[in-house]
């Protein structure tokens, strides 16, 4: 194949990237632009096998069968309340293989044709180590990120004496060892930059708390976005470019929408220890006391509202009760009442997280409202129904500045007639911080696991 | 005048990045916020075109080491690959409008 | 200057130019933007002056200080209400200037670096020809635009027999001589070529009405637009392609709104002969009766109402009313009146016509608002103050489906609760269809020229 | 592998101009509606840098026509530029948010 043919079917492919992310712009192009994904990545392999470089297929057909077969199978078992874990699961991979390909630069240069007089050239030299130590450190970070997902370590925060400092050391040591291969193109050399590149990765992540995980798999997904590009400068190659592009951008974006919604800084969030500081503001409204009420007393409300508006947050994912949710909606909208979700930016714990699970139960998206579409709606609303949300409700984000969410925008479910929140305490949610809403007079809470609790308001509304 | 034959092939490199880059940015905030997390893993599987690296240390007759390292990437891209996609296309099945 | 330099300077120079339409995204980084645009054309102009090929600076000194005074003097003078003459008239100077750099490569060829044993390159030819036809239908176009939009000539449209086929035989023609001059390089077949162009530019504009001359230099603007990346393309210039798809885009994008909120088809739009067709339809309603008001009327009425809402239209802009208009918002604003501005995405004859209007009259931004924005708040509104608007009123655009205007987007005016008409006579707008709006019970007819009208509300408003 | 060195100049161009492209689309897209008459003043302007070509053909000592031809091209070029900008700063000058 031409060198110009291979340019032009990167080139598309590239723009068959474009097009997948540019598909996710509605739920009714995005299985489209799914396809162009996959599209794309049959472009650029196949443009690459065509290349007459190519010799032997045997080892890449192996990869890509045993590889493909666990991917597929891995995602077509994977529950979807997993999907933070297995995003970070497969960011691990994207960095390792980073790493590999830079390893098999560093001893084959030849077959990338980065070679000059001096060996390896200089500026390739400089990609290829920014290659591996973001690789590296996007591998072990992922793995952290992953474990404390999957509850395999613990998700506290792990902070200890020293640790900024040890932290510096680290990246001074790994920007000292960059410089001496770029120098010397010593393998030996290569090899313990990578490894400090790993051991900084595990330091960067472990003071984070398990909660503040999406933002660093965001940032991780965007630093994976940034190595591969720097591969596609050093093979010269559009799609790796853009694709780099495309990723780095939409990690960044995606970890400053999350951080804007929180209303916190990505720097105090890469630092850590979030949750810990904020625990100690919930004391002074204990004395008040919640109204408590049944699955019978919901269903009675509900059945005679007008409008409901269900604001579904975490608590619905650990609970897994998005499908009696679904449900219990189906049989208010068979009694005529007007049935509506309200989703928050950063209800749950990834972007769209309640999104994609109300869409596996069912749920038509047209039902579903961002907070600015919806917000102004809860006055004219007869009943809120919260389940397993908290923070996203939290009015303090408007009337108290010291708080931590200060100047988070909520949804305003306490505006609404009647307010019900399904949770199993008064206990607060992420970010530590006492709701005054559950002592309002129209408050009432339902206390309880928030699918028991709303399949128990099924069988009194099925019954009545 | 300058030509872009006499040009550094970096310097055409940085401009496919620095255009790709607003591209980047337009294209990612566009997505409904509903998508964000199919936004996620479907990044992570188009960032896995490094495979094409990998295939390229894969593929050699004679490859030594870089070959081991190549047959290993592309197998873990692979993984990413296939897995991102499917489980991308399962979430997006799932997003329906009323009947 | 080395090449690498040149090319990176070429390519900030385009990220600057990016950044100045991306100003536009909002008024208050829109001046911001401007700068930007200024400084990427520095940028450009610098780094060519610096490369080593240019020796003689006094032609060019004279061209930019005689230009850049002719240009600065007319951009300073002219009125805000002639600004759609001004851009066709300066798109008419782009196409030349084209034609002419086209023409300078084609007697000395080697300043381009385009040349090889064949004499021009074949590819520069063709991207040549394209360039110099793009650029010379883009001139004679325009000047007609601009002839129609100042009334120098009649703005109707001007059909004839046999028009279709002509505009076929000069198409075949310009596409025969382009490849007779891909083969020969004659210059003698270039001008014949242009001269071809310049005639098809006059036919493409002349079977098109005056008041969808907007449609048409957009159309040329997007023209103009990739006739800048070819000529690109032919110097391997990244700011030129960059800034070619820019415009190629902008062009192309405005058009395309511009017909979709009259509901029209492009192609429609340029077959011409629009207003023509519709005018038939007036009939039928004209022996109800339309209720005439005076101007201390509308004073009464306006100084007891809680909110009112203007709708600016052609009118106010033929009758330079902008100013008036704004005295009576404040006059009504002290008198406690919530005033605010609705503006139809077509209203006028530009695409953000009125909102420049109503700025030069210092009306601020945020009481202006767009369609989607206060179309719900009509029904809630005591006055809807319609100004020399007329079509986008027409609610026959919804109710039939046979109607011109039929399926465009209207301002829903008759469901605020007394609906002012300021117009000279019951006569339709542009579309030619008549309003059924003026016969309402609700709706009062102000008959007279737009700014004296209102300049008699001032008086009255002021008096009592 | 491919080296972009070894690619024909014309596929750069035609990937610079694909990237490019893709960014007027959203970048035009994001312009408000209230700024669409200074869009097409801008637009207009900057469709000015065909100027650099012009330049090219007036600046040799000796150009024969095409020296004549690029004089004048610059001299229409620079009525845009000087026009355009100034005339687009003239009405954003005018949009003020309330005092
Ligand atoms: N979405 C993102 O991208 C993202 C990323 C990072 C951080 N965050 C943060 O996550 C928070 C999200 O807010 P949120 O309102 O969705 O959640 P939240 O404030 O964390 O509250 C969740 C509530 O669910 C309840 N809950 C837990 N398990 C339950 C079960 N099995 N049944 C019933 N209730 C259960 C808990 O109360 P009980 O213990 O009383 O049951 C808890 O108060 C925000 O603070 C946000 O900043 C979000
Ligand atoms: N904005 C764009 O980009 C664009 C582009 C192309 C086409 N158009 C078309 O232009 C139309 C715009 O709608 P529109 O409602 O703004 O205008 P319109 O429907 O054309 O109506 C303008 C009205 O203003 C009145 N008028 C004219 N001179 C006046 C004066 N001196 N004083 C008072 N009234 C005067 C006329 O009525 P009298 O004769 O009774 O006074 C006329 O009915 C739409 O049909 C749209 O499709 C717009």
């Amino acid at each position: 194949m031409s060198a110009n043919l291979a340019a032009i079917l990167y080139l598309i492919s590239g723009v068959c990237f474009i097009m997948a992310l540019r598909g996710l712009s509605s739920p009714r192009s995005a299985r489209q632009g799914n396809l162009f994904g996959i599209a794309g990545m049959v472009i650029a392999i196949g443009t690459t096998l065509a290349q007459t470089s190519v010799e032997d297929y045997l080892w890449i057909a192996i990869g890509i069968v045993v590889g493909g077969l666990i991917g597929t199978t891995v995602a077509l078992k994977i529950k979807m309340t997993a999907m933070p874990q297995l995003v970070a699961g497969f960011h691990s991979l994207v960095g390792l293989a980073a790493v590999l390909v830079a390893g098999a630069a560093l001893y084959s240069p030849e077959v990338f044709h980065i070679t000059d007089e001096t060996g390896i050239k200089l500026i390739s030299r400089i990609e290829m180590s920014i290659g591996v130590v973001i690789g590296a450190l996007t591998f072990s970070g992922s793995i952290i990120a992953f474990a404390k997902l999957q509850e395999l370590m613990t998700g506290n925060p792990l902070v200890f004496k020293g640790q900024h400092l040890l932290n510096l050391a680290l990246l001074i040591g790994m920007v000292a060892l960059v410089v001496v291969f770029c120098f010397t193109q010593s393998p030996t050399v290569f090899w313990i930059m990578t490894v400090v590149a790993l051991v900084f990765g595990v330091m960067l992540i472990v003071p984070i708390g398990g909660a503040d995980m999406p933002v660093v798999i965001s940032m991780l997904n965007s630093y994976s976005g940034w190595a591969a590009a720097g591969i596609g400068f050093t093979l010269e190659n559009t799609v790796l470019i853009i694709v780099g592009a495309l990723v780095g951008s939409s990690g960044a974006i995606l970890s400053y929408i999350m951080c804007r919604a929180m209303n916190r800084s990505f720097i105090s969030v890469i630092m850590g220890g979030f949750g810990a500081t904020a625990q100690t503001d919930t004391g002074g409204k204990k004395d008040k006391t919640a109204k408590a009420g049944s699955a019978d007393d919901a269903a009675f409300i509900m059945s005679n509202a007008g409008s409901v508006i269900i604001v579904p947050g975490y608590g619905l994912a650990v609970a897994q009760a998005q499908h009696a949710v679904r449900e219990m909606g189906d049989l208010l909208k068979k009694q005529g009442v007007n049935v509506r979700y309200a989703i928050h930016p950063v209800a749950g714990r990834m972007p769209g997280h309640m999104n994609v699970l109300l869409a596996e139960a069912n749920v038509p998206y047209d039902e579903v409202f961002e907070l600015d579409d919806i917000n102004n709606d809860f006055p004219g609303t007869d009943v809120a129904f919260v389940i397993g949300a908290n923070d996203v409700t939290n009015p303090t984000a408007k009337t108290d500045p010291q708080s931590p969410i200060a100047g988070m925008p909520i949804l305003d479910v306490e505006k609404a007639k009647t307010c019900l929140f399904v949770k199993r305490s008064l206990a607060p949610g992420y970010a530590g911080v006492d709701n005054p809403v559950f002592y309002n007079q129209n408050t009432m809470m339902l206390f309880g696991d928030a699918k028991k609790m709303v399949e128990e308001i099924v069988k009194a509304l099925s019954n009545a | 005048m300058e030509h872009i034959l006499a040009v550094h092939p970096l310097i055409v490199s940085i401009t496919v990045f620095v255009l790709a880059v607003f591209v980047g940015y337009y294209v990612v905030w566009s997505v409904t916020p509903a998508l964000h997390t199919p936004l996620m893993s479907v990044t992570n599987a188009i960032s896995s075109v490094i495979i094409v690296g990998a295939l390229l240390a894969a593929t050699p007759l004679e490859g030594g080491i870089a070959k081991v390292f190549g047959g290993i990437a592309v197998g873990l891209a692979a993984v990413n690959i296939f897995g991102g996609f499917t489980v991308t296309q399962r979430m997006l099945q799932m997003f329906k409008r009323k009947k």
